[in-house]
């Protein structure tokens, strides 16, 4: 084997430095412009009539080549974003969940943010997307969209240089996770079909027409144009505010787990959580970055807004937790973090890289003490804190993002005119109470009317048995980790 | 000196661990096991292929006690570890003619 | 310790809350055009000719800026591209195979997964390339292209807006993923040795080939051109079918597992094959919508196909093992979004969003039946069905691409001319036919060819204590999980 | 259950189908171009001044539309690439190394790259931006940039097609990596407290100044305007030699873990490590040919390369191995590979694909008798290798793209003029060593001093019942995975 | 009552316990063990750093069972867990002198 | 024959078995396991909620010999795995009434 190896390697080796000078050949030009070639030689010709003419033609040509232009970068940007902020629900979100509960939970809990994966996508194309954008009144979009009807490919009202179709499937994306995330204040309790009707419900119910309230054309807290504008850059409000108050709402309402607080319930595998906590990080950058639905300077400020409310938010909950235990865990670290890019959601296409410093130190610490100190006092199980992590970190930053945000980085009042407290504008704060409050309001009323409709019909809670022996066993007949062999 | 062997629910296990601890056991030691009884297992899907699982998880919890200690752990074990249900599990005794304890040598009961 | 983190973290806080007043400085100015410094004062001066000449003059250096311009967005997205399929191979199939097998095989099967990164990496710069890409005949490209000689960074006949390097490394992915889905069907039993020299000899004997028919120039199944056109938007035929059932091949060539069916060998980590399913879903996305060779229109199209494929494939998949084992499973429902994504590979580029949820419905189903029923009346053992997954879904998404494509999205044969059988082109399911069987033939013919001639000289098995021992031990010398600490 | 599954799902596939034809009313037009709209008719009218006039003007305002349009495209690249070199670092390098080390250190060695995410994040903010991309002198910037000061969204003189905050943004990534990576030298038994401390101050001493002198303005290695121009097109000085040279003067200064080398301390999970490797091949392709700080040929080319040198090394390491020991191992593989992409980082924007390969394979059989021989000659104790690996890796590959390095790839010296050795220009590779021993003196001089320092005041070293313990235990309070349930 | 301890190769877990249900004997615990012997080890390399592993992979069975059992359990595991080849393992006899099903507090080979 | 069952802190894992091998005892099996005893336990943290671990990783030791081996055995064992501080572990010895080589129905110490 090993001489065999050799000879083989060897030959490799040969053919490749054979190869080098063959590659004398390769002129790769990278200096001279790609497409040299095409310039038509300039030689002037006929009247100048004739000549103007023909410059009035190249150019209204040229003028629908440099928009053709301009929506490939953009939307080079938005599908990248699409799928990163798919990879959050599917394995980031998974994975940091997964960790979090005991081993013969594991696959339930995946198994849930997969689910949304699935169902939330179809359900999207049937009838949601055209809850949340189709044209409708203040509160909710019409009906003109089931099926995606005329949802195609040119560009819309909402992303005048990207395909509608792209803005559909970005949009998608927020509507998988923000169910998934609520998943966490359940985890290792409830029955998957339960959960599944429910979701869809809640999908409906709640997320459609807060999404349509804040994103949609003519809706209630649009920021450009609504009554009460809201500044939610990227989902403070739509996705971490609802998805963390329906959270704590079934959290009190399902009760607590089995032998919660007493019996011991660490994560059963804090790197698994730690991968899914990165991932989140990286896909999150499609997530903020990509509300700008372009690839401009916008999009870079909100970039650069999320990387630094994570990481202040790290250090955050770690010195606070530090602090307060006397040692500085790997799961505090990457909970700050998620945290922090919670809090900075709504307001990273607003504010200035130190703005974000500050809303994510803030974020960390606040959360950190959320999730130890408040919860304990309340009582209740929140297995994953979807609740201290999602809805307190969202209501904060939306908060936050009325106070921190800049018309120097996103004049969405116009140039000049103040939008955050710090800019003189301290109306903006009131209107972003106004709309975390009808964010709440939504999730509690529409959370518990579903809770008791599904409770009523199919019963949320698994046996004691079936809680006892795993919900990987028991409803989904399988193990995330085979012993035996 | 006597060995008790139980293999018990491991859902049990914290709380026979505190009910020994309770009356004064302080030693034990505990192992991961798979235990196949009467009671019956269950069957799991892969791609459709069914696997039917009879080795279900246990855990074995030995602590060697001196003679005159041997019923009252032996009861606190059973009213511990009890559901009443297929699977609580048994207890073994067995005799331990010596016992060391490494640190120091100590030998006999005073290793315990 | 405490202490001192605490000032450590005020000092932190301080600077922050101290630079925000500093950071007024920056005036982001995202509303004014980023260039605006550019643009030269437009003072008319001189004679009208004076004016057009230097109008024209600036008009064609434009036109060589706009295509620059077109260029960086379509790159953009085919470099990210390129990277997501490669992530597919390493880690995505590596952990969707890894979790699959027992514990003392799983370092086996990702090695063979990332040795294809490696190997065929070398041996298309080398040869393949030129094989399948390189002007030749109706089957096979000719050998200028060796050593990538005359592969440069100009834009080239099959991608005219990127660097012709570009879309060779991103076809190089593809020759990557292929062969490794193989591996599938021998898991736990092949030796490493003798699959690499079949995986080599197959790349040059059956995907160059293949690749070439269907994407080459004048290639024989080739949409555009060919002599029957058979519509592959990104890989159903090449990519699918061929390494599907090579598979099936291999498996029965290769023979069953010892102890298989009796002992049981349940995957040893569901969690890891999860991890792994959520990446090949992501990466999905540049191995299809990369396919567009740009970031336009159709790229979002094939995007959205991809994405409602594997959504419905899922529920699909996972109704079906409800309704007959009573319960849902994420090793199912992972399962069921990989079907999907397969059988909707040859349309994305295509059909309409609905008809892509139609497609992975579908497929969600078959494949299901196929692994689940079909696999066992045969009695071959596919350790980790290649063949059921992508053979069968590869062949079924190859013949529902005949029959739900539609000119509105692409209109490959001419605007307005019908495409598939729904439009009314019943024809183009026999040329779909026709693609497969091609593809089943040489898949066929050459995997047997080069399986004997493999087992002749190195053997293909390990011997019993070898396989009993695990190959991770006995052909690798190391184990995927340390025990004792 | 299983009848209303069914039920249910046989809805979706109804509402399904019968939205189909309800689609053909999406006419998705991929083929016309996106704005047709918005052509204005061309109707000839005024005179010629006039229309001459109206052009001109229309001629300027599209000027700032490509420039729009190019940077769209650019950005895009460059936002993915940022995110792609933070997912190296996590969970990339953190998966790559917490795999090797013993289960109970895994959470203490992921913490370490965490807390580089983190802190580095903010501490560049602060300063060390300012200290490395500032006007300063031929050695460090200046501090006028502090609190990123006047680093706003407007392009600049570093990359003309992007925001300034997007090339603040990327670099930033680099600047976590880099001590990320030292790391790995002092596993399993440094202080979480003083290795913080340490990378603090080793960011400012140590790598702002390297940055600066290589890629900052006015910088002494400056390849365009530097006194001693070295070719370091991503890092192979600034990040590798620093860090791995770093690494090695620490391993040799904290000393040997408890029972190195008699004590077995094999990987934990090479499953992980592998997980690890796979994302750092992908994330390196942002660290590369993101690089090129644009998505042009120039970005191909260096992807390209990157790629080759990766699949030749991993095949370079393999076979050496498998020559020496008998066996080729998984762990193998992905070490030849990380070690290819070293080697190749400095080249990548200069070499060919075959000299890529070159590189690739030179790389991967030298870093495995460092790993492999050398270290055991020395017998100091660089846990996971850092030196081996980047120390070494980025030494060579330094070297060897003063004598790969084409101009007819990237003309830096001048279209034509001679850049590496193999052109004929021999200098240069004097001037990589100059670099490169620069690189070595500062990082020795830098890290020794620190350490003292460090070492002095908190004490670098764990104690001995904490080492035995484990790290994450002791200096965490959490473990990695929990055995009870 | 005889308690049997059965160190095998684990590939003949399975074979084994299906042996022992055959036989009647429905009750045992499985541990997962690592043995040292006369069976000869490999090694591992971790770049390029030899490990030789000594301790290999085994199961240990025990089934306590009353004591006409016993020579027909111990053919049973024999039997059933034999290749032949050097690793095979041990079989243990030791006497129980007392066994309680937790369940329901049977004693003795009742409890078995 | 006797059997000696020592439950060790891991870390003296590897001297142990060298220390055994030494003497000439080749055979042993190795179970992972979890004790609890005068050795204090620690505290965790996760998301600020307070675990006290006081099941600590232990390894447990089996060997079967023959009794004149008994003392020289434990005294290796001793030896080896002694540290000093809490925690080190307790030897148990047991008699054990028959041995059976699986390969090739050796009985008795023939079969150790
Ligand atoms: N004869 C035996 N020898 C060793 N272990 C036994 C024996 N019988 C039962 N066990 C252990 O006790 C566990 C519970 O026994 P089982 O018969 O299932 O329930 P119950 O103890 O309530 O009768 C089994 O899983 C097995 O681990
Ligand atoms: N004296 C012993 N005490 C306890 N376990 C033993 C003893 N001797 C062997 N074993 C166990 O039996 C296994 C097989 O023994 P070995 O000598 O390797 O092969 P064989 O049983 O065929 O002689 C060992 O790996 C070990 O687990
Ligand atoms: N009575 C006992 N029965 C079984 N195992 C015991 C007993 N006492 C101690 N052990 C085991 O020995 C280990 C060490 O005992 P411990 O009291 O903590 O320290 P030391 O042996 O130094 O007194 C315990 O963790 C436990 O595994």
């Amino acid at each position: 084997m090993r001489s065999m190896v050799l000879k083989i390697w060897l030959a490799v080796l040969v053919a490749v430095v054979a190869g080098c000078p063959l590659m004398s050949g390769v002129r790769a030009e990278a200096q001279l412009p790609v497409v040299a070639a095409w310039i038509v030689p300039q030689v002037a010709q006929g009247t100048d009539a004739d000549r103007i003419a023909s410059l009035e033609k190249k150019l209204a040509e040229q003028q629908v080549a440099v928009a053709a232009a301009q929506t490939s970068g953009d939307n080079s940007w938005m599908l990248t974003s699409a799928a990163l902020v798919l990879l959050m629900t599917g394995p980031g979100l998974a994975l940091f969940y997964g960790g979090l509960v005991r081993k013969k939970n594991v696959l339930s809990v995946m198994m849930q943010s997969f689910a949304m994966m699935a169902v939330v996508t179809v359900l999207w194309a049937l009838v949601t997307y055209s809850l949340a954008f189709g044209t409708g009144n203040a509160f909710i979009g019409g009906l003109h969209n089931m099926f995606l009807r005329g949802v195609g490919l040119e560009p819309s009202a909402y992303a005048p240089t990207i395909p509608l179709q792209t803005f559909m499937i970005y949009q998608l994306m927020f509507a998988i996770i923000t169910p998934a995330l609520i998943t966490g204040a359940f985890a290792e309790r409830v029955k998957f079909s339960a959960m599944l009707v429910f979701m869809v419900l809640w999908t409906i119910v709640v997320y459609s027409p807060m999404a349509h309230m804040v994103w949609g054309v003519g809706g209630l807290l649009n920021a450009a144009t609504g009554k009460f504008p809201c500044l939610d850059f990227a989902g403070g409000t739509v996705v971490h505010v609802t998805s963390g108050v329906s959270a704590l709402v079934m959290a009190l309402y399902v009760g607590k787990r089995a032998g919660y607080p007493k019996t011991p319930m660490a994560p059963h595998s804090v790197v698994l959580s730690f991968i899914g906590a990165c991932l989140l990080w990286f896909g999150w950058f499609g997530f903020n970055a990509g509300s700008a639905l372009a690839a401009g300077t916008l999009a870079t400020s909100a970039f650069v807004a999320t990387h630094f409310g994570a990481a202040a938010a790290a250090i955050g909950w770690t010195a606070a937790e530090w602090i307060r235990n006397g040692k500085p865990s790997a799961l505090g670290a990457i909970s700050g973090a998620v945290a922090g890019l919670v809090a900075i959601t709504p307001a990273s296409g607003f504010v200035t890289p130190m703005g974000a410093l500050a809303i994510g130190l803030i974020a960390g610490v606040v959360c950190f003490f959320m999730v130890v100190k408040v919860k304990v006092w309340f009582g209740y199980d929140d297995s994953l804190d979807a609740f201290g992590v999602h809805g307190a970190g969202g209501t904060l930053g939306a908060i936050l993002t009325g106070i921190f945000a800049k018309s120097t980085i996103y004049p969405i009042f116009g140039v000049g005119k103040a939008t955050g407290l710090l800019e003189g504008n301290g109306h903006q704060v009131l209107n972003q109470a106004v709309g975390v409050a009808i964010a709440w309001a939504l999730a509690i009323v529409g959370t518990l009317l579903l809770l008791v409709i599904v409770d009523r019909t199919i019963g949320l809670r698994v046996s004691a048995e079936e809680e006892e022996a795993g919900l990987d066993l028991s409803l989904h007949g399988e193990e995330g980790y085979e012993w035996s062999h | 000196m006597q060995k008790i062997e139980a293999v018990i629910q491991p859902s049990k296990l914290e709380a026979v661990k505190d009910a020994l601890v309770e009356i004064g056991v302080q030693g034990m030691t505990i192992t991961e096991a798979r235990g196949h009884g009467r009671q019956k297992g269950h069957t799991e899907f892969y791609r459709g292929r069914e696997y039917s699982v009879d080795l279900l998880p246990k855990v074995k919890l030995e602590t060697v006690v001196s003679d005159d200690l041997l019923d009252k752990t032996v009861q606190a074990i059973i009213t511990a570890a009890r559901t009443g249900t297929i699977g609580d599990g048994k207890i073994f005794v067995t005799k331990i003619d010596d016992a060391i304890r490494i640190r120091n040598d100590e030998r006999g009961e005073l290793a315990l």
